[in-house]
């Protein structure tokens, strides 16, 4: 099975202090799919996507990347090797312009990221790089904007642009629509779909909308453990997770 | 410390009221009156401001530019202070030499505190390095060489390249003046670095950084060592200059008052640290007629300036030049 | 050179001191600059009090000498070397300080005198009580004027052991002045008979002394001699006492001020001996000055003097005389002055400054009243013995100081 | 042997003070996420009340000791009002900087005032005096600050982690707005919890009074050695607090007895093993 997922996660479990935030979840993630993680407010998506990128250590359990297993490796490593995060808030630079902020994400393949004694002039080589990413996003606008000053939808969009630069196999988005408007939302929904050519999303959303409408696969969580997966269609009709959703409303 | 308010002069630059030529005559200008400076103003008082604007500007390269705060670099002054003075005093060595020594004792002691505080963040790792700091006090209390409560006295200045002595007026502010050029170029120079990118990423959003592929704590481990090692400098050359190393430098008050100095000039900007120190070292000379006075007024100026003014007198004057483009 | 100056120097003496003479003060104005610690450790000692007692000396005196003002002023050192080093130099230099005097603190001294040295201005020690300025570090330029580490450990320390406390043991200042005074004491019990059992060291500034109290107990010793100062020895007091170690074992206080008596009370601190060079209550003219110290305006907590707020006036006095008499305010001539004129005033019947720099006068080893024994506030002590200066304090051969030597 | 039980016992009387400083910090860490540099200069305050109270007003202990931390918790109220709550939003260091500053205020008038020497508070008439325990002389007053301390922190311990209450409190630290949707007062409950950690401060500060001499600096050479204790204890942790507080102290006995001259740095030491093998702290959760 190894070559079809690129990320499985065998009884992934965290405690914290006798409380079971993540039990027991088996995750089957496949390569070049759109994944969907749902489920209802504190059931531990969250949790997961710490895990998987190494923010927190499991209390138990194995996860396995492109056939390795990476449970005990450090979160810079496990970016490194294309796995790839976004927040469920923003994530940018905020007093960084825009084009910085990408620039920070293609600074590290020139390998001088230690080089406290070289001008800054050197990291101009990756302007023409930045700019053709900001363009893809459409940003190419807004290069010298200071991030803080953007409005959300295109923080988000920036958020992507530097996630890109890194050039993932794995992009784990967290609630990549969370408290935007309408139109923002369409937006952004188009982004992913473009960017998802060629490479592996797995992302927590709320909107079942999004979520319908992009998503190859679903894993339904409650309380920390699996409810349910498989397609959107089939998923959305399992009296289980109808329950959970209905038992504690967002 | 992310999203609270430092400013940077980026939009300055945008806008054109910062550009390189005008830069580059502001940073000369600003040498050729730390040149002349001596001429006017008492010298002691100025090579201690200028050392103190030093410790400051390392100290910012930490908490304006990381955003980590280090309760504890007093620890760094002091200890190189220490050394530097036995070196010079007791082996004998030549000035520079002694500097060096201490400079490089503060840097591996860097290592070692910053190796054990970066495992924790935020306010965790400024009190962690204060409680470090405070061992270093503790240390230092104890230990013969450096004379406990009465400090170590009668530091030899020596010659500077073996040549030049330094006991004159202007010898020594000279000297000093070099010291603090280098250093501050130093700082400079890492500021605006592929590593200084990269360190200010980190200060803006640690996790999004983590999650870019850096190895935050290793970033931030070399930024306190580098740090640690300037404040070392600024230590080192301090005990030349005043001939003397004592406890206050390796005192908890000393650790926040460089706070102070990069709070009131501005963290994050370049010339903020040196700003706050003068402004603050000269608060203590002149001030030192009012007596126990001079604590209160340092601890409302704290106040003050957390509550309303926390750009800095640097951060506030790139901000009204923004609002009244020239 | 120094002929020169000898020869300029008697040719001074000979002068009438006065017209031409106006001349020969520096910059036209004398400014003696009380560099003390006005708001930490020591500043009820010293501090605010001996900035006035200066001053008082100086109105005393008429606020002029040779015709040109006398001007007193007053900083802070905050017990920080740091700190009084730069002041002393900022004060040479740039306010044309004559004469630097207090200077509590052996860390301070140290950091101050080398400068005044340096820039030949006279320094006069009060609140110092490392032995080692009139000795090994002695200056041309010094003068320890009210008391030192020596005359403590002798008053003190050779008294207890006659009374019959033959075992010591100390508890200690983890600093130069604390274990120089240990020693010194040490050596003087020894001397006298006595055998020392132990000591426990402490940093400055402690606030619980139970640990060491408790080695101090366990040792057996009749004697804890507290080798410390301030708000150190007063803890050091409250605590024993709170742990039923006094009276079992005697306190002996090697630096008690009567300000340190005034803040324990006298029901914690009664029966302790200590040596001081000088007490209010001991005649007529200590009472009259004391009294108008205590009374005056800037006295802003009615506080008796202190031996070294006293011993401030007399140096003061005995410095502005010797501006006087010698016509000029030249350090060299005026050092050699007040070393060739005996001292005579209310703190100092017939002291004299040895060459070394010692103010050797006459000292007290007093006994602490009890609640009963005393008739009202600041009536502490009971004079047990009055000890003569030269016993009180080391001859000069003894003091090893380089100056002296040819 | 006699030796070693008497530095224990003072020991376990330093860590009842360690234990009802440190819980005082966790419990406004916790609750307001602030850490309160200038707790060393309220519990000085909370002494100084007492002994103002008791030279000018000639109110005596046992009042003192519920006055003067009630003085010292309006003073914090009144602090928490004006200054602190404009820095919430922020970065929590600001909170340290802002009472880091408030210390040098505090300790300065009070040195203006007072002057450093010391102020001497009688131990209570019904306390005095003390009892042999063979090994010491235990005074009966040490006897009563552990016993204190020891009961203040544990029923602290017991109203946050027990009672409704104290979920309450938790609560409003995890989510504030869902607890302000039930319908309580969110601000109003930050500044009373602030209010009773300050007034924890003070009330250990009247109890230091007998002990130690009421003088400005007290506070300050305290503090650090506290935030030590809480590093260690780790600060998420109520119980870690009090547990780590006393057992620093008798750490330290036991220093003092082996080898007196690591006493001061013991603690730090300590630390520096503790965040080698447990970042989070002893008793602390991961973030």
């Amino acid at each position: 099975m190894g070559d079809d997922f690129i990320l499985i996660t065998e009884g992934l479990r965290k405690e914290y202090m006798g409380f079971v935030a993540v039990n027991g979840v088996d995750l089957q993630v496949r390569r070049g799919s759109i994944h969907a993680l749902i489920g209802p407010n504190g059931a531990g998506k969250t949790t997961v996507f710490n895990l998987l990128t190494r923010f927190q250590a499991p209390t138990a359990g194995r996860i396995v990347y492109k056939g390795r297993d990476i449970t005990r490796e450090r979160p810079a490593d496990v970016a490194r090797q294309g796995m790839v995060r976004s927040f469920q808030i923003s994530a940018v630079f905020p007093n960084l312009t825009v084009r910085e902020n990408v620039r920070v994400a293609l600074q590290r393949k020139l390998g001088t990221s230690f080089h406290f004694w070289k001008s800054d002039a050197s990291l101009r080589v990756l302007h023409e790089r930045a700019e053709e990413l900001l363009a893809a996003v459409d940003l190419e606008a807004y290069q010298d904007t200071v991030a803080v000053e953007l409005p959300y939808g295109r923080k988000r969009a920036l958020e992507i642009a530097t996630t890109l630069a890194l050039e993932p196999e794995l992009m784990l988005l967290d609630e990549p629509t969370q408290g935007m408007g309408h139109e923002d939302v369409g937006r952004v929904v188009e982004l992913i779909r473009r960017v998802s050519a060629g490479r592996t999303i797995l992302m927590v959303e709320h909107n079942l909308s999004v979520v319908a409408n992009l998503s190859h696969r679903i894993t339904v969580l409650a309380r920390g453990s699996v409810l349910a997966e498989g397609p959107y269609a089939e998923v959305s009709k399992d009296p289980a997770v109808l329950e959970a959703y209905i038992g504690a409303p967002e | 410390m992310s999203g609270t308010g430092i400013h940077e002069p980026r939009t300055l630059i945008r806008m054109g009221v910062i550009t390189p030529r005008r830069k580059a005559i502001f940073f000369a200008v600003m040498a050729g009156l730390g040149a002349l400076a001596p001429f006017a103003v008492y010298p002691v008082f100025l090579m201690n401001v200028l050392c103190m604007a030093l410790f400051a500007s390392a100290f910012n390269l930490l908490l304006g530019y990381t955003g980590l705060l280090s309760f504890g670099h007093a620890a760094f002054l002091g200890s190189a202070g220490y050394v530097t003075g036995h070196a010079l005093k007791v082996w004998g060595w030549p000035t520079e030499a002694g500097i060096l020594l201490g400079t490089l004792v503060a840097t591996v002691l860097g290592l070692v505190i910053g190796g054990l505080a970066i495992r924790r963040s935020g306010i965790y790792f400024a009190m962690i390095t204060l409680g470090f700091a405070q061992m270093i006090y503790f240390v230092a209390v104890q230990l013969p060489f450096t004379g406990g409560e009465d400090g170590l006295q009668g530091i030899p200045r020596g010659k500077a390249l073996g040549l030049f002595p330094l006991e004159g007026r202007y010898a020594m502010y000279y000297f000093v003046y070099v010291v603090f050029l280098l250093g501050f170029y130093v700082i400079y120079r890492t500021i605006h670095s592929p590593f200084g990118h990269v360190l200010r990423s980190i200060r803006e959003n640690e996790p999004r950084a983590l999650s870019l592929g850096y190895d935050v704590d290793r970033y931030k481990l070399v930024a306190f060592v580098i740090s640690a090692g300037l404040a070392g400098l600024a230590g080192a050359t301090k005990a030349v200059v005043l001939q003397f190393e004592t406890l206050t430098d390796v005192h908890w008050h000393k650790s926040g008052e460089v706070v102070l100095m990069t709070l009131l000039g501005g963290m994050g900007t370049v010339m903020g640290p040196s700003a706050g120190a003068l402004i603050v070292v000269a608060m203590e000379n002149y001030l030192s007629g009012f007596g126990d006075w001079v604590t209160v007024i340092i601890g409302c100026v704290f106040v003050v300036g957390v509550l309303a003014f926390r750009r800095g007198f640097v951060g506030e004057a790139a901000r009204l030049l923004k609002s009244f483009p020239i | 050179m120094k002929r020169l100056a000898t020869l300029a120097l008697s040719a001074l003496l000979l002068l009438p001191a006065a017209g031409r003479a106006a001349d020969k003060v520096s910059d036209g104005v004398v400014k003696i600059g009380v560099l003390t610690d006005m708001t930490g450790f020591y500043s009820d000692l010293s501090g605010p009090g001996s900035v006035l007692a200066v001053r008082m000396a100086v109105d005393d005196f008429g606020g002029k000498v040779l015709g040109k003002p006398v001007q007193v002023i007053g900083a802070d050192h905050q017990n920080k070397a740091d700190i009084a080093s730069a002041t002393a130099r900022k004060w040479f230099d740039e306010e044309k300080v004559d004469a630097i005097v207090d200077l509590p603190n052996s860390g301070t001294g140290f950091a101050v005198v080398p400068v005044a040295t340096e820039k030949k201005r006279v320094t006069i020690l009060s609140t110092t009580a490392t032995t080692a300025f009139t000795g090994e570090k002695c200056t041309p330029y010094n003068i320890h004027y009210t008391y030192n580490n020596w005359m403590l450990a002798n008053g003190t320390g050779r008294e207890v052991v006659k009374q019959g406390g033959d075992t010591w043991f100390f508890i200690t200042a983890d600093y130069v002045f604390g274990k120089s005074l240990e020693s010194d004491t040490s050596d003087v019990v020894k001397a006298s008979g006595g055998k020392v059992l132990g000591f426990a060291r402490h940093p400055q500034n402690s606030s619980d002394f139970s640990s060491y109290l408790l080695q101090a107990q366990a040792s057996g010793a009749k004697v804890i001699g507290m080798a410390n100062a301030g708000g150190d020895t007063i803890n050091t007091i409250k605590q024993a006492k709170e742990f039923g170690i006094t009276p079992k074992q005697t306190l002996a206080g090697l630096l008690v001020f009567i300000s340190d008596v005034h803040s324990l009370g006298l029901d914690i601190a009664k029966g302790m001996y200590l040596t001081t060079s000088f007490y209010w209550d001991t005649d007529d003219q200590t009472r009259a000055w004391s009294k108008k110290f205590q009374a005056h305006p800037d006295n802003k907590k009615k506080a008796m003097p202190t031996m070294t707020q006293a011993g401030l006036y007399s140096a003061t006095m005995h410095y502005l005389k010797a501006i006087q008499a010698v016509g000029a305010d030249d350090a060299d001539a005026v050092i050699a002055k007040m070393k060739a004129t005996p001292v005579n005033d209310f703190f100092s019947r017939g002291g004299v400054i040895g060459p070394d720099g010692l103010h050797r006068h006459e000292s007290f080893l007093v006994q602490v009243k009890s609640p009963a024994e005393s008739k009202g506030p600041w009536d502490y002590y009971k004079i047990l013995k009055r000890i003569p200066a030269a016993e009180a304090f080391p001859s000069v051969e003894a003091q090893k100081c380089p100056l002296v030597k040819k | 042997m006699q030796a070693l039980f008497g530095q224990l016992l003072v020991g376990l009387i330093n860590g009842s003070f360690y234990a009802l400083l440190s819980l005082g910090l966790s419990i406004i860490f916790g609750l307001v996420n602030v850490v309160n540099f200038a707790h060393g200069a309220l519990y000085m305050t909370g002494a100084f009340f007492a002994w103002i109270g008791l030279s000018s007003l000639g109110i005596g202990y046992w009042p003192a000791l519920l006055l003067s931390p009630l003085a010292v918790g309006v003073l914090g109220v009144v602090v928490e009002r004006t200054m602190l709550r404009r820095l919430y939003q922020l970065d929590n260091l600001y909170g340290l900087l802002l009472t880091f500053g408030l210390t040098l205020i505090i300790e300065g008038l009070f040195h203006h005032q007072y002057g450093n020497s010391g102020n001497s508070f009688p131990v209570p008439e019904a306390l005095q005096g003390g009892s042999n325990l063979g090994f010491m002389y235990l005074p009966k007053y040490r006897a009563w600050v552990v016993l204190v301390s020891l009961l203040v922190c544990f029923a602290s311990w017991f109203v946050i982690e027990r009672t409704k209450l104290g979920a309450y409190l938790r609560a409003g630290t995890e989510n504030p707005r869902l607890l302000q949707a039930f319908g309580v007062n969110v601000p109003l409950m930050m500044t009373l919890t602030f209010g009773f950690g300050v007034a924890l401060a003070g009330f250990a500060g009247v109890m230091a009074a007998p002990i130690y001499q009421v003088s400005p600096s007290m506070g300050s050479s305290l503090i650090i050695v506290v935030f030590a204790v809480v590093v260690i204890g780790g600060m998420g942790s109520i119980f870690g607090s009090i547990v780590t507080g006393v057992g620093l102290g008798l750490v330290e006995g036991l220093t003092k007895y082996l080898y007196p001259p690591a006493a001061a740095t013991v603690v730090f030491a300590i630390m520096a093993v503790v965040l080698l093998l447990r970042p989070a702290g002893l008793f602390g959760r991961e973030k």
